[in-house]
């Protein structure tokens, strides 16, 4: 009985035999047909089913970092902070207690790199932003130890001393721009002007911050200083903008795990 | 994970290699004389061997293909 | 003359200079696509990184040489030789000059590497690289991944799958689909069919966009069961390689003397009756000879089984397989090698063997019971929940496949296959090769032991049993002894221990004994009509002896020597509960005196190989499982028709093949011991179906009732066959509890100079 | 070491140095404005040294004796004593930093000595410049050796061992000037990052080709590490530095990836270089030189081989687990746990082999203080890359992440796995790469072995405590429902343990600085190995575990 069932398929099996004996003497055939078909298969199939990313939570009103921020971040990143603060409160209640809503992946969408971190030395950055005055963000940069006796952080008041370099601001907002941040060409163009106007709230160029950025950028002095526009201020607006270029975490109140 | 579509192609090209270069070292008999293998560093010269041209070495590597 | 050596050694030691030898490394080089000559040959000396290397020193520091190379699990040696014509007869001498005995390997069959070994290995590696990356993106899905992730994920396990399981499968597929031609069912059946419909429901719900799909549990199902079948087969090879590496030194030649005397080398192949071949001696006799001329002593203890050498002159007709001890002969070809004595015992093993070849593997025996309840069970199921959801073929399809999937015979494939490579490389540890899995399977069910007596209970070497009280005769004795390499000439030169005399003009008669001057003084050792020519022999007295012109002579005793733990082993299967016997060729009274010896009761003496078969085969008609222990050619057939056997490495090449397992070491607890591992080992088996049969107790249930996910069904299933290896592997440490012997076959016994 | 160069390969090198220098100069120039400009000027020195050495030498006499008849050598020496180099800076740098947190005043004020900035050089220092000088004058070594064969050319394996360091000397000069991309122990930015593409391909071909020319039919199983190592670091490396230049005169670029996408890749990357770099090129040491030293073949050859695929297989998704209960998507790093855990099993499985090939030679390990490294190295292998896996379960992580429990791991394994096995690969390779008879002092070994390993278990058992600690504080809550201690305690409470830190970084440099002067005594005053046998043999296989002598 089994014989009948299966003699149609016993023809198909002699020649998948003699194929694959063929196939077999040339095995680096096989194995470019395995690559092949894992390799290529991965690339043309899936790219078009990623048209949509359900990871990364939409929200419109997510802004940009203007120029001064952007070079703040910078100067975070020369300087190496991230290897001791992290920027990611984890879904664990004592984070969320301790820093605020846990983090979510939409607030460092524009972040090339990231600046999750893997360490804290110093405690997490994520929600930084107005938590303390700008005076003090100065102050403790100058000398942590004269506002926390306890810290082992590095001073920077030479931030305070250095005049911040605008000229390569424009390329930079470009280069973000080509590899996703929602720049436009007025922003671009206008980057240097936009970085001396927010740290100087009476100068010229303060109107445009706002117009471009929207209402809600904060434009000060944030070294304290009307003179220069130092990599203090820009430092100061970054860590001033940390958490709040979207308040969808607060809107969404999640609740931590235990 | 927009990510993914870099990552996953990226991984599978990557052990698909390996499993191309676990072919190869299998159909050269790379795995013939495992113990002999292991010894032989032991018991080396420190100096080349006398140079051979490749086709001499060939034919001991394919003999024990076949 | 070095005594004590093995044949082998003995024969690749006179090889150096023979012209046999010479025509015979002639013929193993051939000529490659470069136009240089290559040859392997087998140097069973090869035993370490430092013998590879001064092996591959000294070849490599001729000039002829352009590369060597040495396997040290081969114990081969592979040279590329300067040109087509270059003589390796030089480079056995220079290997032979280092210490090691060499002989030339006719490329061929017994070199090939194993294509099967190679291909489930492939295939393993295939179904590896599969099982990681589906496995990757199934726990990517288990653990949360939904929508397009998900479906893409899906998608990509089965670009991957569906090449994995069409190429890493067929081993299983083929298998089913022959056994179902001959209207069978084995285990690949429910493998084959789970895994072909666990691919197919999954590629639909992929396309589907469905939720569940088998595809990791599809891939790591054929993962581990190619796992399994690649150690089943590594073993089987392993065990292959070693003896057909023990039987490399046989002679696959001879010589022919022409008609104007000269000497050439032919294959035996070539070989047709009437031609004259000459033998030397320390050679095997290839084919079945009348002897036209030559004396010589012959040993026939390959053939008869009878230890004690015969004197042959011409006229005698002489069978393949016998070692000639002492002179040249020429001899007549009677029958071509197919139709030899040595070819008709073959024929005879493999018509025994035929019996043994319906022995079906306890796994393939519980899968004639497994298969139809689970193909059932599974129907079942569909039809139930086609019935209970009012025709939903979909989600019965899927629960069906599912009581398929969970309750694949992993046990059988897996569990199985490591208990016996773990008993495997227990019996390797101590000195015991194994052939297949079943014939640990047939050892542990065996009732009956029957060993045979020479070369098995007996070293098949003679002892001397009378020492002579004159110690003049004692040192004359030993003088010409210690001069020739008959067996009966070694034992006493072995078992006196004065120093010899001095002696002048020695001659070997071939056939009759050695004679020389000793302080001037003729003296004979040898066969008792043979020294009373010139001494006076006592009537009746037996052979050897030994004897001074003109003066009374002394007659030896020769006794055969039992081998080393024969009594241990005897006593503990008997301890076991089995009847043991003895069967022998030999006559009546020498095999009545080992009997006795060793406490056995059941003698069957005078045995021909066919009476040997019918003893056997009578105790199996009986329902008796025998186990054989025998050594000799005409051992073969009967270890053939054996339950199980068992043969010593020193057996005959026919021997070992026919044997199912072969110990190397010199004593015979090996028998004992085997069997307590296979008894282990069966014991094993059994607690592994049974945890097999637990496992389907809980998971069938569940899967009936629809509650198996694609996850639970891969957790369960890794988890079913971790288990079962786990306890597969407890083999190993119950090993400790045993002796376990080195292979004592690395250092031989002492030589007595 | 000019005197193996032909007149055409002086030429070529002063070719290639040439067209490096002005490389160089064109950054300098192009750069003048930006910190790059400084590198440009780097360069532009390194390469013009190279030039005038080369151009010094260039007509001293050639080489006369067949250089086929012996290995090469030369780079795999200056490998060696750059790898020690490397070792007492990046150590040293090591111990700054972390003198640095328990006395923050230590970084002096200056704007290049901040903690942030000083940290990437020890990090990169250790494991590019000392690892990875190691990896690759190990690998020239035992590529030649294990397939009897000399390198192809004379030109490559300068090229690759010299332009490997001026990447380090690039990145680890970047740091300091603040150029980065804070990316961890991806760092350098986009124009060193593409010459280290350039070195590492003509790395692999290198490889490639020696193992073409072989005399030996088998690939020994260190060169598959070896190949694993240089392979996989180049994809990896690619792909998480694919980075756009705000503009090609300047440092400074953007990562193509952002946020969560960039954190997958970041930690995909970084856990495939630990695996990767950390792990096969050093296991392909292990696998050379601790049977060499113990003069025993590997336990199981077999496994050996069976463990390099598992490790290649398995490895691949580990990285998310550095992304526990961050915005990382659940599945993903539940994916990292499951496959770290599993990795448990090839891991164990290399290092069990590793001291299973020491068992039955025990009296050696005892009374080599060489073999001892490599078999304290097996140990902390097998120990790191369970803590490794037991710090992927996602409620460790939660206490552990953040903390200098992860220090603690990572120092382990770097310190106890890495630096052990480089420290005793280095001790049996330099006296048979110089061919000299000993080590200079067997008591100089013997002392290093002890400080490293006295250091290394202060140094971890520092970080243990303080990571568990640190853990446990910020999680701590009090009767109210209230966390009962600010980030402050928590950083006073680490005091004590900073400072054990920094001490047992101490006495681990202080041992490799007693290497350097070690291994450079030997060359200077060791008189050379006499060849007794009529072919020259290993000299280690000769020498006694400790010379009578001592």
């Amino acid at each position: 009985m089994f014989k009948k069932i299966l003699k149609p398929f016993a023809r198909f099996f002699d020649f998948q035999a003699r194929t694959h004996y063929r196939m077999e003497r040339h095995s680096m055939a096989l194995t470019f047909g395995i690559i092949a078909a894992a390799s290529v298969g991965g690339i043309v199939e899936i790219a078009p089913l990623f048209t949509i990313d359900d990871t990364v939570e939409a929200d419109p009103n997510m802004r940009v970092y203007t120029p001064l921020e952007q070079a703040g971040r910078d100067i975070y990143i020369r300087e190496g902070c991230y290897a001791c603060h992290s920027q990611m409160i984890r879904t664990l209640r004592d984070e969320v207690e301790r820093y605020g809503p846990y983090s979510l992946a939409v607030e460092s969408q524009y972040d090339h790199p990231m600046l999750w971190g893997s360490k804290r030395t110093g405690p997490d950055l994520a929600r930084l932003g107005d938590k303390y005055s700008d005076d003090w963000q100065v102050r403790h940069l100058v000398n942590p130890r004269d506002l926390v006796p306890e810290s082992v952080m590095p001073q920077y008041a030479f931030l305070l001393e250095t005049l911040l370099r605008t000229d390569d601001l424009s390329d930079r907002l470009s280069a973000l721009r080509a590899v996703g941040v929602p720049y436009t060409d007025e922003m671009i163009l206008n980057a240097a002007y936009d970085a001396t106007g927010q740290a100087n709230p009476d100068g010229p160029h303060a109107d445009g911050v706002t117009e471009r950025y929207g209402d809600a950028t904060a434009v000060r002095y944030f070294d304290g200083r009307s003179d220069w526009v130092t990599e203090m201020d820009a430092l100061v607006a970054y860590l001033q903008i940390l958490g709040k270029l979207t308040d969808l975490p607060e809107q969404m109140q999640p609740v931590a795990e235990e | 994970m927009t990510i993914l579509i870099i990552l996953i192609p990226v991984t599978l090209s990557m052990g698909a290699f390996g499993l191309a270069a676990f072919f190869w070292s299998l159909r050269n008999g790379q795995y013939e004389d495992l113990s002999g293998d292991a010894e032989r560093i032991l018991h080396d010269d420190d100096v080349p061997l006398k140079s051979l041209n490749s086709t001499s070495r060939m034919i001991v590597t394919k003999e024990t293909k076949r | 003359m070095v005594f004590g050596h093995s044949a082998a050694e003995e024969r690749s030691g006179t090889a150096a200079g023979s012209p046999l030898n010479l025509a015979q490394s002639r013929a193993a080089v051939r000529v490659d696509d470069n136009g240089r000559g290559r040859c392997i040959l087998s140097v069973p000396g090869i035993k370490c990184g430092a013998c590879v290397a001064k092996v591959e020193r000294a070849l490599n520091a001729r000039d002829d040489v352009v590369y060597a190379r040495a396997n040290l699990t081969l114990h081969q040696a592979t040279i590329v030789l300067e040109g087509p014509d270059t003589d390796p007869m030089p480079m056995i001498q220079t290997l032979a000059a280092l210490g090691y005995a060499a002989t030339p390997v006719q490329s061929g069959a017994d070199t090939a590497p194993d294509p099967t070994g190679k291909g489930l290995l492939r295939a393993l590696a295939v179904a590896g690289f599969g099982a990681m990356n589906i496995m990757l993106l199934s726990v990517g899905v288990w653990s949360g991944a939904d929508g397009q992730t998900r479906e893409t994920f899906h998608l990509v396990s089965a670009l991957i799958a569906v090449p994995v399981v069409l190429y890493a499968g067929q081993p299983f597929f083929r298998s089913a689909v022959s056994a179902l031609r001959r209207r069978q069912l084995n285990m690949d059946v429910p493998i084959a069919l789970a895994v072909a419909l666990a691919l197919v429901l999954s590629l639909f719900e992929t396309v589907q966009g469905g939720d569940h799909v088998f595809f990791d549990a599809a891939v790591t199902l054929l993962f581990f069961l190619l796992t399994g079948r690649y150690f089943d087969h590594l073993m089987r090879e392993r065990a292959r390689s070693a003896v057909s590496g023990l039987a490399k030194l046989s002679p696959r030649g001879a010589m022919l003397r022409d008609e104007d005397g000269s000497l050439t080398y032919a294959l035996l192949e070539s070989i047709t009756p009437g031609m004259t071949l000459s033998i030397a001696p320390g050679e095997r006799v290839p084919l079945d000879l009348e002897i036209l001329s030559g004396n010589s002593d012959l040993d026939r203890s390959l053939v008869t089984g009878e230890s004690m050498a015969v004197a042959i002159g011409p006229g005698d007709m002489i069978e393949a397989g016998a070692l000639n001890l002492t002179g040249v002969i020429d001899g007549r070809v009677l029958r071509s090698s197919d139709d030899s004595f040595l070819a008709q015992m073959i024929r005879m093993q493999s018509n025994a063997e035929a019996g043994r070849a319906n022995y079906v593997r306890i796994a393939d025996r519980a899968a004639r019971l497994y298969a139809p309840v689970v193909h059932l069970l599974a129907l079942i199921t569909f039809i139930g929940w086609m019935l209970v959801t009012g025709g939903d073929w979909q989600t019965s399809l899927f629960i069906a496949i599912s009581v398929l999937i969970i309750t694949c015979p992993c046990a059988l494939g897996l569990a199985v296959p490591v208990a016996h490579v773990v008993a495997a490389g227990r019996l390797m540890r101590m000195g015991v090769l194994m052939k297949d899995g079943a014939a640990l399977e047939r050892m542990a069910e065996i009732d009956h032991v029957v060993f045979d007596k020479t070369g098995t209970l007996t070293t098949g070497t003679p002892r001397l049993g009378n020492i002579p009280d004159d110690p003049v005769m004692r040192s004359g004795a030993k003088a010409l002894a210690v001069r020739s390499g008959h067996p009966a000439a070694r034992a006493i030169a072995s078992g006196l221990h004065d120093n010899p005399s001095d002696v002048t003009c020695h001659t070997e008669v071939p056939g009759f004994g050695v004679e020389g001057l000793i302080e001037g003084r003729r003296a004979r050792l040898g066969r008792a009509e043979w020294v009373a020519e010139i001494a006076d022999v006592a009537a009746g007295a037996g052979s050897p002896a030994f004897g001074f012109e003109h003066c009374p002579s002394v007659s030896f005793d020769l006794a055969e020597t039992l081998r080393d733990g024969a009594i241990e082993a005897v006593t503990d299967m008997k301890n076991a509960g089995f009847s043991v016997a003895l069967l022998s060729g030999d006559m009546e009274d020498r095999a009545k005196a080992v009997a006795t010896a060793l406490g056995i009761d059941d003698i069957h003496y005078g045995a021909t190989p066919a009476d040997k078969i019918d003893i056997l085969r009578t105790g199996l008609r009986g329902g008796h499982r025998p186990l054989m222990v025998g050594d000799g050619l005409n051992d073969a057939a009967a270890l053939a028709a054996a339950h199980v056997s068992m043969a010593p490495s020193t057996a005959s090449d026919a021997g070992r093949t026919a044997a199912d397992f072969v110990f190397l070491r010199d004593t015979l607890d090996a028998v004992p011991d085997t069997w307590k591992v296979a008894r282990d080992t069966a014991r094993i088996v059994r607690q592994n179906f049974a945890l097999a049969i637990a496992y389907n107790c809980i998971a069938i249930p569940l899967a009936v009732a629809g509650l198996v996910t694609p996850l639970i069904a891969a957790l369960a299933m890794s988890g079913s066959s971790i288990i079962v290896i786990g306890n597969a592997l407890r083999l190993n440490k119950a090993g400790a509890r045993t002796r376990e012997k080195p292979a004592s076959h690395v250092k031989r016994k002492e030589t007595p100079a | 070491m000019m005197s193996n160069l032909t007149g055409a390969e002086r030429t070529k090198a002063m070719i290639i140095t040439g067209f490096g220098a002005m490389v160089g100069l064109l950054m300098a120039i192009v750069g003048h404005d930006d910190p790059m400009g400084a590198h440009g000027w780097i360069t532009l020195l390194f390469f013009g040294v190279l030039f005038f050495v080369v151009g010094n030498a260039f007509y001293d006499p050639e080489p006369t004796e067949d250089r086929a008849a012996l290995y090469y050598d030369d780079p795999t020496k200056v490998g060696i004593i750059l790898a020690l180099l490397w070792a007492v800076v990046g150590m040293s740098m090591g111990v700054w930093v972390a003198s640095q947190l328990a006395w923050p005043d230590l970084r002096f004020d200056a704007a290049w000595s901040s903690f942030g900035r000083l940290r990437p050089v020890h990090t990169s220092g250790v494991i590019f410049g000392f690892g990875g000088n190691a990896l690759i004058a190990t690998s020239y070594h035992i590529m030649q050796r294990t397939s009897r064969a000399r390198m192809p050319d004379q030109i490559s394996p300068w090229f690759v061992l010299l332009g490997f360091n001026l990447f380090c000397i690039l990145a680890a000069s970047g740091y300091i000037m603040g150029i980065t991309q804070s990316k961890e122990y991806a760092e350098p930015e986009w124009y060193a990052d593409l010459w280290l593409v350039v070195v590492w391909v003509v790395y692999f071909i290198l490889y490639m080709r020696t193992l073409a020319r072989r005399n030996e039919p088998h690939i020994y199983v260190a060169n598959w590490y070896y190949l694993s190592f240089i392979l996989v670091v180049a994809i990896l490396h690619i792909v998480n530095n694919l980075a756009l230049p705000a503009s090609l005169t300047g440092a400074k670029s953007y990562s193509l990836f952002s946020g969560v996408q960039d954190a997958m890749t970041q930690w995909w990357y970084g856990h495939n270089a630990v695996a990767f770099f950390l792990t096969t090129g050093f296991l392909g040491m292990l696998y050379y030189f601790l049977p060499k030293r113990a003069e025993r073949p590997i336990y199981s050859y077999r496994l050996s081989i069976l463990s390099f695929w598992g490790i290649v297989f398995f490895y691949i998704w580990v990285g998310s687990h550095h992304l526990h209960y961050t915005a990382l998507p659940y599945w993903v790093q539940t994916l990292g746990m499951t496959f770290s855990i599993m990795l448990l099993v090839p891991s164990w499985a290399s290092a069990g082999n590793a001291l299973m090939t020491l068992n039955g030679a025990w009296h050696k390990v005892r009374d080599d203080a060489t073999l001892r490294f490599m078999m304290v190295a097996a140990v902390f292998y097998g120990l790191s890359t369970f803590e490794g896996s037991f710090m992927a379960i996602r409620p460790v992580n939660g206490l552990s992440h953040y903390t200098d429990w992860t220090i603690g791991h990572v120092h382990s394994g770097a310190m106890g796995w890495v630096a052990m096995i480089t420290f005793g690969s280095i001790y049996a390779l330099v006296p048979v790469l110089w061919r000299r008879e000993t080590m200079y002092s067997w008591k100089a070994v013997e002392w290093h072995f002890w400080l490293a390993l006295t250091g290394t278990v202060i140094y971890v058992f520092a970080m243990w405590n303080s990571g568990i600690i640190q853990g446990l504080m910020w999680r701590t809550y009090n009767e109210a429902g209230t966390l009962r201690y600010s980030f402050v305690d928590s950083l006073v409470a680490m005091h004590p343990y900073y400072i054990a830190r920094a001490f047992g970084g101490l006495l681990f440099l202080t041992g490799a600085c007693i290497c350097l002067w070690n291994v450079v005594m030997t060359i200077r005053r060791v008189p050379l190995l006499a060849p007794a046998l009529d072919y020259p043999t290993s000299s280690e296989a000769m020498e006694p575990a400790v010379p009578a002598a001592e």
